[in-house]
């Protein structure tokens, strides 16, 4: 099995070198279908490994020493277990797909190979991530998707706005890896180790303070990648990026690191409950947060964007409150239905010429149909109807924070929920549906090329049918996870009817408001629109308050301290003696009498002070 | 031949410089590269025949220069030291393979090999004497370099770094003689052997002062904030293989020595200092990192950028316990080869349009994706990126410190944030964005010899990011030796707890350790 | 009382024709006044019984020394009023007064001391030049002939200095005169 | 009313300082010759007196020496400025301050 | 009556005399040689008074084995006193002058070479140098001080232009004044303690505890105040650059050792005492002198624009920081002031000989002084060995290792920093980085500049027996390290042993 797992893991990097030799080339479409291949060689190894563990076996293995110094050791060890397992899976899919999807996307693009070789290396982070067996291993994942999701945001670089958002993702996940940093420390400094199995062993014995920072400051790290609020701003604009790296990166698999994380830590965060209802608290309010900004929104993928967001803090609901699985199972879900979606905006915005306004379309669907029914299979998984995927998942969510007491909790999900179903649809009804009002601006829309269409049905099927399994997946996975008790027996029904009720309320409203095209713009004056559409000033906020503060401070240090405190202080040293040396030369003038001068001058004062020592000597001894 | 190995590697480039005096200035460069590459060779016979398990000092020489006053030429390495000695050969040699054609090549390619002589003997030098012989006179080459090759201000930056370095050193002197004389006390012998020094424990308020004596030549070597100053105008000046010898090696000095003097001399005082260091060092790290940011020259960020380095460096060393000083150690090799790389790609560009303002850039990914590519690596590299050899050790000094002061460690990491902003924050005013100066639309990408300069650092970056151990095996050896002293010789009971005792090991503190009166 | 009366005449003397040595501004009386001030002082050594000594003062300065500086002067030409620009005499007089005053107020105490012992003693009844003969030839020979080894380079400086060679200065000559110069010395 | 060592020491050491007000003061650089003429004198009227009132004849010895210096000295010094005078046609003193700084 | 004087011929120890003898010889046989045929070359005398000083040098090395067995000899009634700061100061004294006899094969005409009178005279001063260090006798002192005086001045005039009479008149006039000084300090203590002896002296103020504290004080404030002109310490030290400047360059590299190191010697043997007594005063004095001495003259230095001024200024400087040897007054720090004036000697003929080579008759159009920086513009562009040399003594003077002056540098600090007086130390230590402000500043011109001129001006003077000089001196600097042990081995018995 080892095999498998080294293929699983270094098929995705061995694509991306490859790609990289074509990098600075102009199209080579051999580096598509290669590292296409490559990524579906890893998704079948996966595959493999899945059966293994299937079969009760969990994969572990050390590749060879990274860091040891003092007592502190860590390797690259890998290990394949039942979450492992179903990441990987999860990951390999989504990957393939993008990359197959991609071959058609990026086909015009002069950066083809590049993207491909930053695809793959993706990848290649994410597999790391999720199959390391310790922290620091997960780290490097971590960052390695950092990068990676630095690179193809910044894609086309030559656009200012996409080197900005690029930028910007890069240094807030920094903000949160240092918190990640500090956690992993702290867990060496207690624990001894960083290895998952010594750390989870050990966890319980520890002083349970320590155990609360730990656990905090690894949240911390997984909020920024999961774009928790308040470091929720650079997905949005991580948009800038090609579409299929919003599909994969910034939907299916990067932004669920945060969950893995804290699933992962289960035994950690098990002990905790406090940090772990914070995580729910959290969760909660960012997916209620992140759907208003949705409602609002005029640009298609920045919608999928905040649905993201609000999908991922219900996940954070889920795990915080400890029903681990069901986080994993919604994160599954997720994934494919929202890769599904960004692929199908993908088509729209081929389409459109990278047209992003849902304002500007409409009636799409005449020209779309299988992208429009894609698409719409997707909004409605989002929704939670059921029987697809995302029905089952969000249902248990819900059930879960019902369970747990947390009607607040709870009452917001629901809310959050119908928001959901209601934004999914004004995005499906002024898209594809109403005026074309595209003629007005002269677009031409085409339907994407085929096999593009054929790459993204396998998503379509399983946003279908991932639900269905859900026993089987909950026996899968709880042999590593703890089981959730569900106290809700007697209100379960009356729950997901409540809830299936909201989201096609949501739906339904949706529809109904949208069927003639986009509001009148007169609501747009209104100060809750204006908030929305600002998306609660929080970005202005940041640039005003952090960004050119720092800004400016930065050219304080510079120009006021460092040149004129700390170097010119240094420079006064020098030229204080200089300028001695100046003022005092004219004591050498050159002329004899005054040399004379000085020699009896000299030796006045040298008697002054003798015989001032003297009448002071003899004060003294008598 | 292995007995006198760190002589020859010392004494052939300057013998080689002296014969170089005679060669053809047309064929100089050739033989500097043939003079480089051969001690390159050497040092890495030198690595092949060091034997990685002993912790102690290797290939020892000695040969007594004044025995009246306890001057010997005592020469040996450690794990700590021989990396940097390698790395030394490695930067000269690379970067007299890459020199661009300067006016009067013939006399930089000399000076150059004399800089060798003196990078190589203050590493290998285990009298402080000989260590301060060579410490100084390393300043000569440099000064000489800046000041007959540099910029606008070239005259300026030259002498303010050669009086500085020398003014710190100086008080560093005195601290030297009052250590020699200390032992003389103690034992009625002059002696200006470290390892002899290494057996004297002193009491702490003089392991103060002493320590704040030595810590003047090191902080401004180093340099630490607030005796950065002269570092910005140095590179900034400097040409291209000027920088790059400054940042990867020269500024090593300073840390290399906090780690062989100030650590296993004054291990109380160590513990006393840590703080105040470790404030210093945060600021190093967080304020260098925003002058950094707020630059228009590239090469005065990259400037700035070791300072901020070189602040974790500093923090990682007085970490005081294994982890954190393998991770300075280590973090002195990435650091040089990052660095030496930044500024060797700014090279690569000045000489291509003779200026280094960011503004007089933009675009250049769609000119020279290679150049932009390599950048990219040691851009991500320098901003600590797993997988990259300044990862490992910014990591292991920041997980050193986190046992000594968590909100210290805390402040300190924000590097990685910081350091994020302005690198990122340059790449992305250098590479990104359309072309906007006609000028540019027409450079050349890197060619075969910077890219054999460049190659080699890239694959050094990568490989010793996967597996440092190597390097950073023999380097904890050694390190553990010299924490282990540290433990032994404390006298206060505050610094033995705070200095770990690694009794599993048997190191030098074997030795008699002899009391001052 | 009358070696006080003696005393304090000849210090009233010598200060007064010292002064009017520094202080004229003519440069014959400075020149007289100065002789008389020697003469003066050879006084004193009679008082104090150095007879050698005093003949020697008389001889030495009062004959050869001021006939060197008479003849200086007529070299000069400065038998006429000497014009000098006074740069801030209160300065001058002030700070040699404040030395005057400080080391005479250490010189009013009596020295306090057990352990003089005069180690070449003033015999009595030997003449004075007698016993400085005896001295001069025994204890101090050296410094003698290193005295008369000084004269000589006294002689040779004064001749070598004042003489006609250093008319015309090599150093200043280019190469070819210098060398048409050294060939005519040869020649003289 | 005895008169001591003490009074000798004291007249020795005005006419110094009268010296010394010749020295600082004039620019004539003959007329400061004879101020270091008094100089050196008024040392000698010490001595003198030492040697009396000690009854060792060292100080006469000294005073004898310092003659003999003060002798060369007058050589010395007039050579010189009848070097200077030959070539300046000046013996001012203010005149010779072609180097300072 | 008086008693017949019965002296045997052994008991004057004529062997003392030995070397000075033979210095006064060899004058008097130059003049001789004058007086037989004239104008004879320049190079016979200087040939003729290398051997004398070789003789010389032969007497004191065996001088140095007999001390080593007998200790201290006194020779004729007590009045030279060969110690081993005598042979030292000797052994300096006539090295050093050797060093300088090459300087006069010029390949220019120089005034005072062609005079033979020039070499009598030098070889009378050698003489006078070597009584003065070889006595403890106050009147040995002066005579042997004012007869190498008195010749010293002669010797600058005798470079024969403007400025060199200058010098010389400015440099005698002071003399005077000092030599007044020295002469009312000695009969200062002479009233004190009816001798003139210093060992005596010392030994009846200590019986006397110090009880005339004043005279004591006032005595010591003249002989300092005469030997701080000797030295050129601040701010006695007006003299040095008007002189140095005037005298021609090779003259002036001999001026800044072997005067010194004389009254270096007897300066020893004078304050040292008297800084062990316990008079604070005097040890205030000293400090305060020492560091003003070293800060001021450096300050000075960094605003000069002609080199060899710049060199004057530094040698003050050094001056002021080897005297803190005998404010120390340990054993090292004595010794010290031997090894360090021994190092620098070499640099500092090296970097004045530097100046001699390139010293020009006529100066071009705009150019002020002998040596302004901006004549070595460039220089290692166009003589790329010459200005190595000159880069050489100037790091060397520097203090930078390994050249020679480090060493010493080292030593005296070592001695400071083992006398703990930490403070000195440390200003002495921060003083050569002020210094090496100006030392690079030459660096600077002559090697970051561009050249102004063409390279031959450098070596217009420039002859084989100069050149061998510089080369000597430039092998000595680099190579000091090897000399520092043999050297300080053999100094520091000689300096143990004469109780310093």
């Amino acid at each position: 099995m080892e095999m498998y797992l080294y293929i699983a893991l270094f098929a995705p990097i061995v694509g991306s070198l490859f790609a990289a030799l074509f990098g600075a080339q102009p199209k080579t479409p051999i580096v598509g279908y290669v590292t296409s291949a490559l990524i579906f060689t890893s998704l079948v190894a996966s595959t493999v490994l899945l059966g293994a563990v299937m079969d009760g076996e969990i994969v572990h293995v050390e590749l060879m020493t990274w860091i040891a110094a003092g007592d502190f050791y860590v390797p690259f060890g890998f290990q394949v277990d039942q979450v492992t397992v179903i990441m990987m899976m999860v990951v390999t899919l989504v990957s393939t797909i993008v990359h197959v999807y991609s071959i058609g996307y990026m086909d015009h693009d002069k950066g083809y190979n590049r993207f491909f070789s930053y695809l793959s290396a993706f990848v290649f982070s994410m597999m790391v991530l999720v199959m390391s067996d310790n922290l620091l291993g997960l780290f490097i994942g971590w960052e390695g998707v950092g990068v990676c999701s630095w690179l193809l945001i910044g894609f086309w670089y030559h656009k200012e706005s996409a080197t900005w958002a690029a930028n910007e993702a890069f240094i807030m996940n920094r903000i949160a890896d240092l918190a990640m940093l500090i956690g992993i420390f702290l867990t060496y400094w207690s624990m001894g180790s960083v290895q998952y199995d010594v750390i989870f062993a050990e966890a319980q014995y520890i002083d349970h303070s320590t155990l609360v920072t730990i656990g905090i400051f690894l949240f911390i790290g997984a909020m920024g990648k999961s774009a928790q609020f308040p470091l929720h701003t650079w997905l949005a604009d991580a948009m800038e990026g090609p579409t299929p790296v919003s599909a994969l990166i910034h939907a299916a698999t990067m932004v669920t690191a945060g969950v893995y994380l804290v699933i992962r830590c289960a035994p950690m965060y098990d002990l905790m409950p406090e940090v772990g209802y914070f995580i729910a608290s959290l969760g909660a309010f960012v997916a209620m947060f992140a759907a208003t900004m949705a409602l609002v929104n005029r640009d298609l993928k920045r919608i999928i964007a905040y649905s993201t967001l609000s999908q991922l803090g219900y996940m954070f609901v889920a795990a915080g409150l400890g029903a681990y699985w069901v986080a994993l199972f919604h994160l599954m879900a997720h994934a494919f239905f929202k890769a599904l979606l960004f692929l199908g905006a993908g088509n729209v915005m081929h389409a459109m010429d990278s047209e992003l306004d849902p304002v500007k379309m409409g009636g799409l669907f005449k020209v779309m149909k299988v992208t429009a029914i894609l698409m719409i299979i997707a909004s409605v998984a989002l929704a939670g109807i059921w029987p697809l995927a995302g029905f089952f998942s969000k249902d248990k969510i819900l059930e879960v924070a019902f369970s747990g007491e947390h009607y607040i909790l709870w009452g917001t999900l629901w809310v959050t929920a119908g928001l959901t179903a209601f934004y999914s649809f004004r995005l499906i009804m002024l898209t594809f549906f109403g005026e074309e009002r595209y003629k007005n601006f002269g677009f031409h829309p085409h339907e994407a090329y085929k096999y593009m269409l054929y790459a993204m049905s396998p998503l379509a099927v399983l946003a279908v049918i991932a639900g269905w399994f859900e026993h089987q997946f909950v026996d899968f996975v709880t042999q590593m996870l703890p089981t959730f008790e569900f106290h809700t027996h007697h209100v379960e029904m009356i729950l997901i009817l409540v809830t299936s009720a909201i989201a096609l309320g949501g739906i339904i409203t949706a529809i109904v408001m949208y069927r003639n095209g986009p509001l009148s713009t007169k609501w747009e004056s209104q100060f809750a629109y204006k908030v929305l559409i600002n998306q609660y000033y929080i970005p202005q906020i940041y640039e005003k308050f952090l960004v050119q503060p720092y800004r400016e401070l930065s050219d304080i240090f510079w120009k006021q301290i460092d040149m004129k405190i700390v170097d010119a202080s240094v420079d006064a040293i020098a030229t204080t003696f200089y300028n001695t040396g100046e003022a005092t030369r004219g004591m050498q003038s050159g002329n004899l009498s005054t040399m004379l001068k000085w020699m009896v001058a000299g030796l006045v004062i040298l008697l002054t002070l003798a015989v001032a020592f003297s009448v002071g000597y003899i004060a003294i001894i008598g | 031949m292995l007995e006198h190995i760190l002589s020859i590697l010392i004494f052939f480039p300057a013998l080689a410089a002296l014969l170089g005096f005679v060669v053809n200035k047309d064929s100089i460069r050739v033989y500097g590269i043939a003079v480089a590459g051969m001690e390159f060779v050497l040092a890495l016979v030198l690595w092949g025949a060091y034997d990685p398990s002993i912790a102690g000092m290797q290939f020892m020489e000695r040969m007594d220069l004044i025995p009246a006053f306890g001057i010997s030429y005592l020469l040996g390495i450690d794990g700590i030291s021989l990396f940097i000695i390698i790395l030394a050969a490695f930067f000269t040699f690379i970067g007299i393979a890459t020199l661009p054609n300067l006016k009067n090549i013939k006399n930089l390619i000399i000076t150059l090999l004399f800089l060798q002589m003196t990078m190589v003997g203050v590493f290998a030098a285990l009298d402080a004497m000989i260590f301060y012989v060579f410490w100084e006179l390393s300043l000569v080459p440099m000064l000489y370099i800046i000041g007959a090759w540099g910029g606008e201000k070239r005259i300026y930056a030259s002498v303010k770094f050669f009086l500085y370095t020398f003014a710190g050193s100086l008080v560093m002197l005195i601290g030297m003689l009052f250590m020699a004389f200390f032992y003389f006390q103690a034992t009625g012998v002059w002696s200006f052997s470290i390892l002899e020094w290494y057996r004297l424990v002193l009491p702490e308020n003089i392991q103060l002062w002493l320590f704040v004596a030595f810590f003047f030549g090191f902080a401004i070597k180093v340099p630490m904030f607030p005796f950065h100053t002269w570092l910005p105008y140095a590179h900034g000046q400097a040409p291209t293989i000027g920088s790059v010898i400054l940042a990867a090696i020269l500024l090593k000095m300073g840390t290399y020595a906090f780690v062989r003097f100030s650590l296993p001399l004054f291990p109380d005082a160590s513990v006393y200092f840590m703080f105040p260091i470790a404030i210093l060092a945060i600021i190093m790290v967080v304020y260098t990192a925003m002058v950094a940011y707020a630059q228009k020259d590239i090469k005065q960020v990259v400037a700035y950028s070791s300072v901020s380095h070189m602040g974790i460096i500093v923090l990682g060393t007085f970490a005081l316990n294994v982890e954190g000083i393998s991770g300075a150690v280590f973090l002195m090799i990435a650091h040089g080869v990052v660095s030496g790389a930044l500024f060797m790609l700014v090279g690569v560009f000045y000489d291509r349009r003779h200026t280094k303002l960011m503004s007089d850039m933009g675009g250049l990914a769609h000119i020279m994706p290679h150049y932009a590519t390599i950048f990219g690596i040691m851009m991500m590299a320098s901003v600590g990126l797993p997988l990259t050899i300044n990862f490992v050790g910014e990591f292991l000094c920041l997980l050193g410190f986190y046992q000594q002061s968590h909100i210290f460690t805390l402040l300190a990491g924000t590097a990685i944030i910081v350091g994020a902003i302005y690198m990122l924050a340059a790449f992305k005013k250098v590479f990104f964005g359309n072309v906007v100066h006609e000028e540019n639309k027409n450079l050349p990408d890197v060619n075969k010899k910077e890219l054999f300069g460049l190659i080699p650092l890239v694959m050094i970056v990568v490989w010793l990011g996967v597996y440092p151990k190597p390097v950073l095996g023999p380097i904890n050896n050694s390190v553990e030796s010299i924490v282990q002293l540290m433990h032994d010789k404390a006298v206060t009971q505050e610094a033995k707890s705070v200095i770990p005792d690694l009794t599993k090991k048997v190191v030098i503190s074997e030795t008699i350790i002899e009391e001052v009166r | 009382m009358f070696e006080a009366v003696a005393f304090y005449l000849f210090a009233f003397l010598t200060i007064t024709m010292f002064y009017i040595t520094v202080t004229t501004q003519q440069a014959l009386y400075a020149l007289t006044a100065l002789a008389a001030g020697m003469i003066f002082i050879s006084a004193f050594f009679f008082i104090l019984g150095a007879d050698f000594l005093g003949v020697v003062q008389i001889i030495v300065y009062t004959g050869a020394v001021m006939a060197l500086y008479a003849f200086g002067m007529m070299f000069f030409d400065t038998t006429r009023d000497v014009v000098e620009k006074r740069t801030s005499p209160q300065m001058i007089f002030g700070m040699s007064t404040l030395a005057a005053i400080l080391v005479v107020a250490i010189f009013v105490a009596p020295i306090v001391s057990d352990n003089i012992t005069a180690f070449y003693p003033v015999v009595e009844g030997v003449g004075n030049s007698q016993q400085i003969g005896l001295v001069l030839f025994t204890k101090y020979l050296v410094p003698f002939e290193v005295a008369a080894i000084m004269l000589l380079v006294a002689m040779v400086a004064g001749i070598v200095l004042a003489g006609k060679k250093m008319d015309r200065s090599l150093t200043l000559m280019d190469c070819d005169d210098a060398e048409t110069i050294l060939q005519e010395n040869k020649e003289s | 009313m005895e008169i001591t060592l003490n009074h000798y020491l004291v007249l020795s050491t005005i006419l110094f300082a009268i010296g010394l007000i010749g020295v600082m003061r004039r620019k004539n650089l003959l007329m400061l010759f004879f101020a270091t003429e008094i100089l050196l004198n008024s040392v000698n009227i010490g001595f003198a007196a030492i040697s009396h009132y000690y009854g060792d004849l060292t100080g006469q010895m000294f005073a004898f020496f310092i003659i003999a210096i003060a002798a060369s000295e007058v050589a010395v010094g007039l050579g010189l400025l009848v070097l200077w005078y030959k070539r300046n046609g000046s013996i001012d003193l203010d005149m010779m301050s072609t180097m300072k700084g | 009556m008086l008693q017949p004087v019965d002296i045997s011929f052994e008991s004057l120890n004529f062997i003392t005399l030995a070397p000075m003898l033979i210095a006064v010889v060899g004058a008097l046989s130059i003049l001789i040689i004058d007086l037989i045929k004239g104008g004879l070359d320049k190079t016979i005398y200087v040939m003729i008074s290398l051997l004398f000083l070789l003789l010389d040098l032969g007497t004191l090395v065996d001088f140095a084995g007999m001390f080593k067995e007998n200790g201290t000899m006194l020779g004729f009634f007590n009045v030279i006193l060969i110690d081993g700061i005598a042979i030292l100061g000797q052994l300096i004294i006539v090295v050093a002058s050797m060093m300088f006899l090459p300087l006069a094969l010029t390949s220019k005409r120089f005034h005072e070479y062609s005079n033979p009178e020039f070499f009598a005279l030098f070889l009378f001063m050698v003489a006078g140098f070597q009584f003065m260090v070889s006595s403890d006798n106050l009147i040995m002192i002066f005579v042997g001080l004012e007869t190498a005086s008195l010749a010293l001045y002669t010797l600058i005039a005798m470079h024969n232009r403007s400025h060199s009479f200058e010098a010389a008149v400015k440099y005698f006039t002071m003399g005077a004044l000092a030599a007044g000084f020295f002469a009312f300090g000695s009969m200062v203590f002479y009233a004190l303690t009816g001798s003139i002896e210093i060992n005596q002296i010392a030994v009846i103020l200590k019986a006397d505890d110090y009880a005339n504290i004043g005279y004591v004080l006032v005595g010591t404030t003249f002989l300092l105040a005469a030997f701080s002109f000797k030295l050129s310490l601040v701010p006695f030290h007006t003299w040095t650059p008007d002189v140095y400047e005037g005298s021609s360059s090779a003259l002036a590299s001999y001026m800044a050792i072997v005067p010194k190191i004389a009254a270096f010697v007897v300066a020893m043997r004078l304050f040292e005492f008297l800084v062990h007594s316990g008079v604070v005063w005097l040890e205030v004095m000293l400090y305060v002198i020492v560091v003003l001495t070293m800060t001021l003259a450096n300050v000075w230095a960094l605003v000069q624009s002609d080199v060899k001024r710049m060199l004057a200024y530094s040698s003050i400087s050094h001056a002021g920081f080897v005297m803190a040897a005998i404010l120390i007054g340990t054993t090292q720090a004595n010794s010290a002031l031997f090894l360090y004036w021994i190092l620098f000697s070499f640099t500092n003929l090296g970097a004045f000989t530097m100046l001699w080579v390139s010293r020009q008759k006529d100066l071009p159009h705009g150019q002020n002084s002998d040596h302004p920086f901006s004549k070595f513009s460039g220089m290692v562009k166009t003589m790329p060995l010459a200005a190595t040399m000159m880069a050489l003594f100037m790091l060397s003077l520097a203090g930078l290792p390994p050249f020679g002056v480090f060493w010493g540098k080292v030593y005296m600090l070592s001695a400071a920093v083992s006398a703990e007086y930490t403070v000195l130390a440390l200003i002495m230590a921060l003083n050569s980085a002020i210094a090496a402000y100006y030392y690079l500043k030459i660096i600077v011109y002559m090697f970051m500049k561009e050249p102004e001129n063409c390279g031959s001006v450098y070596m217009s003077n420039a002859s084989l027996p100069l050149k061998t000089v510089i080369g000597f001196s430039a092998v000595l600097t680099v190579f000091a390290v090897i000399l520092v042990n043999p050297l300080l081995e053999f100094i520091t018995p000689l300096v143990y042993n004469s109780g310093f």
